[in-house]
């Protein structure tokens, strides 16, 4: 039943991920895709549990370079894409000013 | 309620948050808040991810993290403004090899069916390609690598080879997956999958590639959500999945290519005109125009022949109206031959009732160039060709121009690379802050008079 | 009884307009009605006499037949006084007349019982406007007072950035926007001139701005207009302060166009003989009303001069520079005014004193002064 | 794998239909598929959901849907266009009745625990208010009950006592559940809560309220899937339930209202204006406005004294040009007094290069007049007035006037409902066939333009 | 577990369901009422369940009183649905000829 | 030495404009130059002796000292040949010319060792445009040349729907669409009217179009240009082909203006008497070359002449109705000219032979003929 639960999910959040990106600007592109990229650090999640549930010593060790690689997408992709963002900020309240 | 639940309650919210993220990062107004908004669901999902009663021990975690993020962010912020995109790509590979590394692991686990081995299966393969072709798109990008298509004949046939081999090991890996054999042959295979995915595509098409793999590696990260059954890894892997194709889609729709040309024809490599001129042409879209012209404070407007061919002049005036709506000053620089016959520009200027206080001379707009955020050349050519000022060798030598290649930024709007009445190139669409806008005048500025509009 | 409708040939030198039209000959014997027009009607305004006989009109060579036998005559000017004995009793006579100040035509009129219909008299309504040949006229004034200013300006109306240097808009200033006014801001505008505009009525701002021009605002306190849209005069006080704020604009200007009239009243003089010392030389001022006045001090009627170097052209009857057009314009005025009245039975003009345009048109009938305004004038 | 799995991936398909269909329900080329396959989602789910393990009797069931089929399919083929908003209403109704039936029924079943009885609560008091909330709206709009707003001193506070106490009654029936007194208070009470949350609304606000009642029946569904742990209700009612809101924001929108101005305020009754005039002024929204255009094959433009003030006429031959291309004839009718002076528009029209060749005469449109899809009244006012026909009192009264009031639809767009240079109130506003596009005439025409563009 | 399952897709359903409906012209409005009026009649998935289940007399009675109700819902809402879109469609089409 | 530049006055009687203006002479001070102008030199295109004075130029009474002591003389019209011997020697003379007909003159510049530099003979490059004075002259004639018909014309240029009926825009057909035909369909349509143009050249038609007006196609089969610019001859049976394609629209014309001409030779007779034959009354033809020929049947140099009641306007000399303006671009023009051979260092003018443009307009130089166009002519 479980597996029936999860399709639905994947379905819905396809149809979700489809719909939430109409009509970007091109400024945006950048921005948007390495915003995005910082979620699909979600994997993280996946390596926290590998690497803390002590299965086996392959596993945590793989765990761990997941635990290490993943985070470095995460962070280093939010913190990319506020950066990019900021510029963008700023030249806009440059102009209003 | 147990753990699990609350977890999974918490789960819910975060992948809210990556909803409501991701759409805010889709509008310009509010891009920087879903930024932030998406952030706050992930540092809640690790946080109450650590929790878990399956994880035991932290010490490895916590090493993990702390060098993950110590690299992360110095990364993130040494890196240069002009950086960025090829940075994006390699995070990306890291986020594709931790999805590849999460499903091996998951070989490890409790209860692996067929199903979960599949999955398993899935994220090593989606992973490995992730990883290698981010890290080729980032040696392509950063110039580590070089830039052009490398194409070879037999490419086509080598890549079914390969996407065979790749199935066939899957399958043997599927019925057998206690033999690691297969395993490590799989995982070579994707990444030189990954290698050849992307060596064939040029430098300048890059952003769509690292946007493609940016989506592999959400669906890699999905597969591993099935393997390891976690649910918020399926939603924020496929949500990233999904969007990820549209960008992708969107990206290529703004180059004016489709998706498979972008990724078969080894198109994209930086050109080079020949002879004197050098530099490459760069395109670009209204959208994109609209952009720029809508955080412009001073903007110069110069016409030439093609806007009366193009009859622009009224949306010339709209988009005028509109500039200085948006709080920008607008001044037209109207040199003395242009168009076919004395003062033809006033002519059409003053049908569309353009004020004569904004119409300036050549000797009046010339000294203040550096100071124009965008010149607007439309339909002009030989009035504004610097290789009147720079080519001795032009027929043009000597005939005083209106230097918009001293704007900050220059758009010109015309139907192709013709030349104007003289016959003469223009190295001025070469220039490094140069754009062209390419279509009829009217076309053109009508669909920037629309951007302003949404 | 069919009626005769005559028109007769203009005697003034020059005016070349025709008060009828061959269109319009067909229209009224479409209605039923008899035309005669004397022969050579139309030669000034390029209309041969085969275009009215063809629209059916019979081509009358005496003069005294067509003002003698016609039960309606029509033309453009006043007639001469002693032309009126010789029209038929009772008849009905419509063409300009002046009636305010022609009371000697008016008092001939009465006694030789003729139905004297005014053109300057018919009322600004609604319903009268296609009558209204003053405003007809008074539009295409405005075109070619523009016209002849460009003819006499030494310089051109547009901008144009050449080669050989630029030459800035010529600045067309405006003193009155009514009828004429605004056909001249219109034509000045197209022309490419950098046009600016006064009138005392404030309504007249906007309309002004509705061309594309400029509107000089000046503050002259409070300000009305009759219920027929006229403007009413000026206090002295009030013509200073204009004068004052026209000064300057009056300077920067190339061509000034000064249309500012008040119905029935002598026109406000507002250029003044030390403002026209400060404009450029070559300048030239338009004065549409020279001929009853003018707006400009030292402007003659009918004539071009040349004051202190700038040009001023008074010479009026502006429309007879496009006398055909001119003609079919005042022509279907007429038309429109005898097709309101006719009546479609007995076929022939049906006068109804009671009627709004009437009461104000029609100045004498049956040996009186009918029209309450000239009454009033003549106490 | 057992059959409730194959049911429940015949469920996600179904799903899928649903949102596919209703995407494609809102866009108008697309429209007519959207429906067939939403319908198709619901006929495969109807099917599969048949072979349920759970389902032994089959009689009542076939009995139910032959009815109930014979009802909906005749009642829908009989209802007049013009009944059909009603006809939703009616529909909607027996729907949230649905609801509240399965909602009760579920209470027979196994496995009621504490949150099935919340969710069994709720898909009964939503189901009950959508249903008498449907029969009012439905009574209001076919005539069959007054259309004014019913209000009464006190209303606020009756409302708010008569929440109290469906929430005491919810509370109290989860508590005991087999207490079946407290649910009949409650099915009162949710049809009480149904009819005092319409009637102080105008008839003329009732689309809306269908609308938001719409999305109410998709919550019912929604809750009921919760009480009956079905995964398709809950997708497709929380669908429902979420685009419907979104759907009555958008309506509140075009009519220019807030939501909650919509509900509470007892505004939206029709009106009718004093004297002469009869009718209502019907205001439409320049999206609008291009859906009409968009569809007509003549197209009359009758310019007045407004587009001079507006100086609209550039924008004006834009429209023009996109009519035109959209496969349109367009013609402007020209009234010889429109504006302030003689050939006042046909100075700016010239300006605007607007060709000759299609500015005609009164005359010569009048006689054609039945044959225009649509007449568009750009500030003009007096030239266009019936009175000057139909009313001897008007002083305006035998005027020829442009007979705009004759073509299929008209567009006035004008700033406000002020007179025109006559002064005199114009019956065109209030006539059937009217429409007003209020605002600047240049703005509503760059907005039309847009829309074209879009 | 379940709940959670469900909780999710209601969520995500949610979300899709406000990203759906976007911007919708005018002359739509009541065509999409009226199509995703006649989604809501899914319930009558539910009512064939209870209908059908044989739990106990009054469930079966509401059960069926339910499904004629919701195939009402159904049926009458499709149909109308088409009936409208139908009328916009020639209209349409009566253009491009 | 200090270069010495003067000016003397126009001694054609109808000619109102000035060589040089107040703001050129400026100019030419600030380059190092010494100018003086003939006392009243500015009087007809209204510029005060003291404009130039202000401007650093020296007031001289005496003609012949202007002619006797400069060492450039400027001058809009061609000299007399009486006055060539009053100049000094080895000045320079730059003025229009005429040089393929004025043998005589050229003759005289030889003998006396005058460089004279003929305006009309600045070679159409690019970069020559500015020092263009046929361009810039041309360009005001056409704007002149609609104003003229305007005022000819008995009905007005736009469309006007009044209550009084419906003046239909008037039609302007515009013959050779080159600098002046370009400027007059560009004033034609700025006034309302519906202009057609053609012209043989075929690149033209996008011009025209560009400034919103019509082109009529007529197939002459193949067109040639230089590479100047200027058209080719056509032959005479493509000038029938023509002829015929024109003849309809000619008659369906208000007015018709002829600009056509083709460098250095007679302009073709385009517009035959049968064809005015056809046109409406009091319809207007204006003939831009009539004075050298003209393109249409019966025009006369210099005048305005009714055939078959059609006007027909061969004035001539079209920038002297704006006198000022084109007195400012042929002043530019010169002043461009001395600048671009202006040696600094020297403070006078330096002509480089081997230059392209002096090559193509300096005609004499130490007493030869340099002109390879005028010499290949002379053979
Ligand atoms: N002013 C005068 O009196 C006069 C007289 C004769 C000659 N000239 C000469 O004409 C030239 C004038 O310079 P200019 O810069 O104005 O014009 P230009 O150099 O002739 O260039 C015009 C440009 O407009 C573009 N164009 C044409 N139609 C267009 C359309 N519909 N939409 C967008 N672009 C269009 C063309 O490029 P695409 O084909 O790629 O679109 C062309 O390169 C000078 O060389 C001058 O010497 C001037
Ligand atoms: N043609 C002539 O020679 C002449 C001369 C004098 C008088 N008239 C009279 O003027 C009238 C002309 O009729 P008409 O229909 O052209 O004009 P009108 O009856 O005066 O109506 C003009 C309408 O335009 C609207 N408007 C004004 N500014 C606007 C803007 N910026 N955007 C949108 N709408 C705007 C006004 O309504 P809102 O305020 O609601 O926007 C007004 O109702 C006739 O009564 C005629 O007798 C004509
Ligand atoms: N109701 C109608 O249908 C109708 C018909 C025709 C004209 N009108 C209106 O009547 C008005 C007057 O028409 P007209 O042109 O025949 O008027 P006019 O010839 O009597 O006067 C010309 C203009 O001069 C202005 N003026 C008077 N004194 C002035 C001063 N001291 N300084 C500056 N300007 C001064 C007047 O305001 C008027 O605008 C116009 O606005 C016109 O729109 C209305
Ligand atoms: N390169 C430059 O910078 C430059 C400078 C000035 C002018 N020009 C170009 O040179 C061209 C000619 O200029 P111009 O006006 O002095 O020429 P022009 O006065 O010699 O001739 C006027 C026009 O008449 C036309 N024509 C000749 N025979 C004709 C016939 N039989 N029927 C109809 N038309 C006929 C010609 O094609 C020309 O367009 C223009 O197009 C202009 O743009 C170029």
């Amino acid at each position: 039943m479980e597996i029936v639960f999860l399709a639905f999910i994947l379905i819905l959040a396809i149809f979700l991920g489809f719909e939430l990106i109409n009509k970007v600007p091109a400024t945006l592109h950048t921005p948007l895709m390495s915003g995005s990229n910082a979620i699909s650090g979600i994997t993280l999640i996946g390596a926290l549990v590998s690497a803390g549930a002590e299965q086996s010593q392959m596993a945590t060790i793989l765990g761990v370079a997941a635990v290490t690689f993943a985070t470095i997408n995460v962070i280093g992709g939010y913190l990319v894409t506020d950066r990019m963002l900021g510029m963008f900020k700023k030249k806009k309240r440059e102009l209003s000013e | 309620m147990n753990v699990s639940i609350i977890i999974n309650i918490i789960y819910i919210l975060s992948a809210s948050l990556f909803i409501y993220g991701l759409k805010e990062l889709s509008s310009p107004a509010t891009a920087r808040r879903g930024n932030l908004i998406s952030s706050l669901g992930m540092f809640i999902a690790i946080v109450v991810t650590l929790f878990d009663r399956g994880i035991v021990e932290y010490q490895w975690i916590i090493l993990g993290i702390a060098l993950g993020g110590a690299i992360g962010a110095a990364a993130a912020r040494i890196v240069a403004m002009t950086a960025m995109p090829e940075m994006v790509a390699l995070f990306n590979g890291f986020g594709g090899l931790a999805s590849l590394l999460v499903g091996w692991a998951a070989l490890f686990g409790t209860g692996v069916t067929n199903f979960t081995i599949t999955t398993i299966f899935l994220s090593i393969l989606i992973g490995g390609v992730t990883f290698t072709g981010s890290l080729i798109a980032w040696g392509k990008l950063s110039g580590t690598l070089n830039g052009q298509p490398i194409l070879f004949t037999g490419q086509q046939i080598f890549n079914t080879v390969l996407m065979a081999a790749i199935l066939v090991c899957g399958v043997l890996f599927t019925l057998d997956p206690s033999n690691s054999y297969y395993l490590y042959v799989i995982i070579g295979l994707s990444f030189l999958f990954g290698v050849m995915f992307v060596i064939p595509i040029g430098g300048g098409d890059m952003p769509v590639v690292i946007s493609l793999l940016n989506s592999y590696s959400g669906l890699a990260a999905c597969a591993a959500g099935f393997a390891i059954n976690n649910i918020l890894l399926i939603v924020a892997g496929s949500l990233v999945g999904a969007s990820g194709i549209i960008l992708t889609k969107i990206m290529c729709k703004a180059m004016n290519r489709s998706l498979s040309n972008v990724l078969f024809s080894g198109f994209g490599s930086p050109t080079t005109a020949k002879g004197l001129i050098e530099g490459t042409v760069k395109p670009i879209v209204a959208e994109d125009a609209y952009y720029i012209l809508e955080a412009a404070s001073s903007v110069l407007i110069v016409p030439g022949y093609g806007m009366a061919v193009a009859q622009a002049q009224h949306v010339v005036k709209e988009l005028q109206e509109l500039l200085e709506k948006n709080g920008a000053e607008v001044v037209y620089g109207v040199h003395p031959v242009a168009g076919r016959m004395p003062g033809h520009m006033n002519v059409l200027l003053a049908e569309a009732d353009v004020s004569y206080d904004v119409l300036l001379e050549m000797d009046a707009v010339n000294p203040r160039m550096e100071n124009f955020d965008v010149a607007i050349v439309i339909g002009a050519n030989d009035v504004v060709n610097p290789a009147a000022r720079e080519d001795e060798s032009s027929p043009l030598y000597g005939r005083p121009i209106i230097n918009t290649d001293f704007a900050r930024t220059v758009f010109v709007l015309k139907r192709s690379m013709a030349s104007g009445f003289a016959g003469v190139d223009n190295p001025l669409f070469f220039k490094e802050n140069a754009r062209m806008l390419f279509g009829d005048a009217k076309e053109s500025i009508s669909q920037v008079v629309r951007e302003f509009a949404n | 009884m069919i009626m005769m409708i005559g028109v007769p040939k203009e005697t003034h030198g020059s005016e070349k307009r025709a008060a009828l039209t061959p269109s319009d000959v067909k229209k009224l014997v479409r209605l039923g009605a008899t035309v005669q027009v004397e022969t050579g009607l139309g030669e000034k305004s390029g209309i041969a006499d085969e275009g009215y006989s063809e629209a059916g009109a019979s081509i009358v060579t005496d003069r005294s037949t067509v003002l003698g036998t016609s039960d309606v005559v029509l033309r453009v000017r006043k007639p001469a006084v002693d032309e009126i004995p010789k029209l038929k009793k009772e008849s009905v006579h419509i063409s300009f007349l002046d009636p305010f100040k022609e009371t000697g035509l008016i008092e001939e009129f009465q006694k030789h019982q003729i139905t004297a219909i005014s053109m300057e008299m018919i009322p600004r309504t609604t319903l009268a406007q296609k009558m209204d040949a003053l405003s007809s006229q008074a539009n295409l004034a405005g075109y070619v007072m523009v016209i002849i200013a460009c003819q006499k300006l030494p310089s051109i109306l547009p901008m144009m950035m050449t080669p050989a240097g630029t030459l800035k808009p010529a600045t067309v200033f405006v003193i009155g926007a009514g009828v004429a006014g605004l056909q001249a801001i219109a034509t000045a505008k197209r022309l490419g001139a950098k046009v600016i505009a006064f009138d005392t009525r404030p309504v007249v701002a906007e309309q002004v701005r509705s061309l594309g021009a400029k509107f000089l605002d000046i503050d002259l306190g409070e300000i009305e207009q009759t219920k027929d849209g006229y403007a009413v005069e000026l206090k002295p006080e009030q013509i200073e302060l204009q004068k004052e704020g026209q000064k300057k604009q009056i300077a920067a200007s190339d061509v000034v166009i000064t249309t500012a009239q008040v119905f029935g009243r002598k026109p406000p003089v507002i250029v003044t003989r030390d403002m026209i010392k400060e404009m450029k030389k070559g300048s030239v001022i338009v004065d549409m009303a020279a001929e009853s006045g003018g707006n400009v001090e030292g402007s003659a009627a009918g004539e071009t001069i040349v004051i202190d170097g700038v040009t001023i052209v008074g010479d009026g009857n502006w429309t007879n520079f496009v006398a055909r057009d001119a003609s079919v314009m005042y022509s279907s005025n007429l038309y429109n005014l005898i097709d309101e009245f006719w009546d479609e039975e007995n076929k022939s003009l049906k006068l109804d004193f009671e009627n709004e345009i009437l009461k104000g048109c029609v100045i004498t009938h049956g040996g009186e002064i009918v029209s309450e305004m000239v009454k009033s004038l003549g106490r």
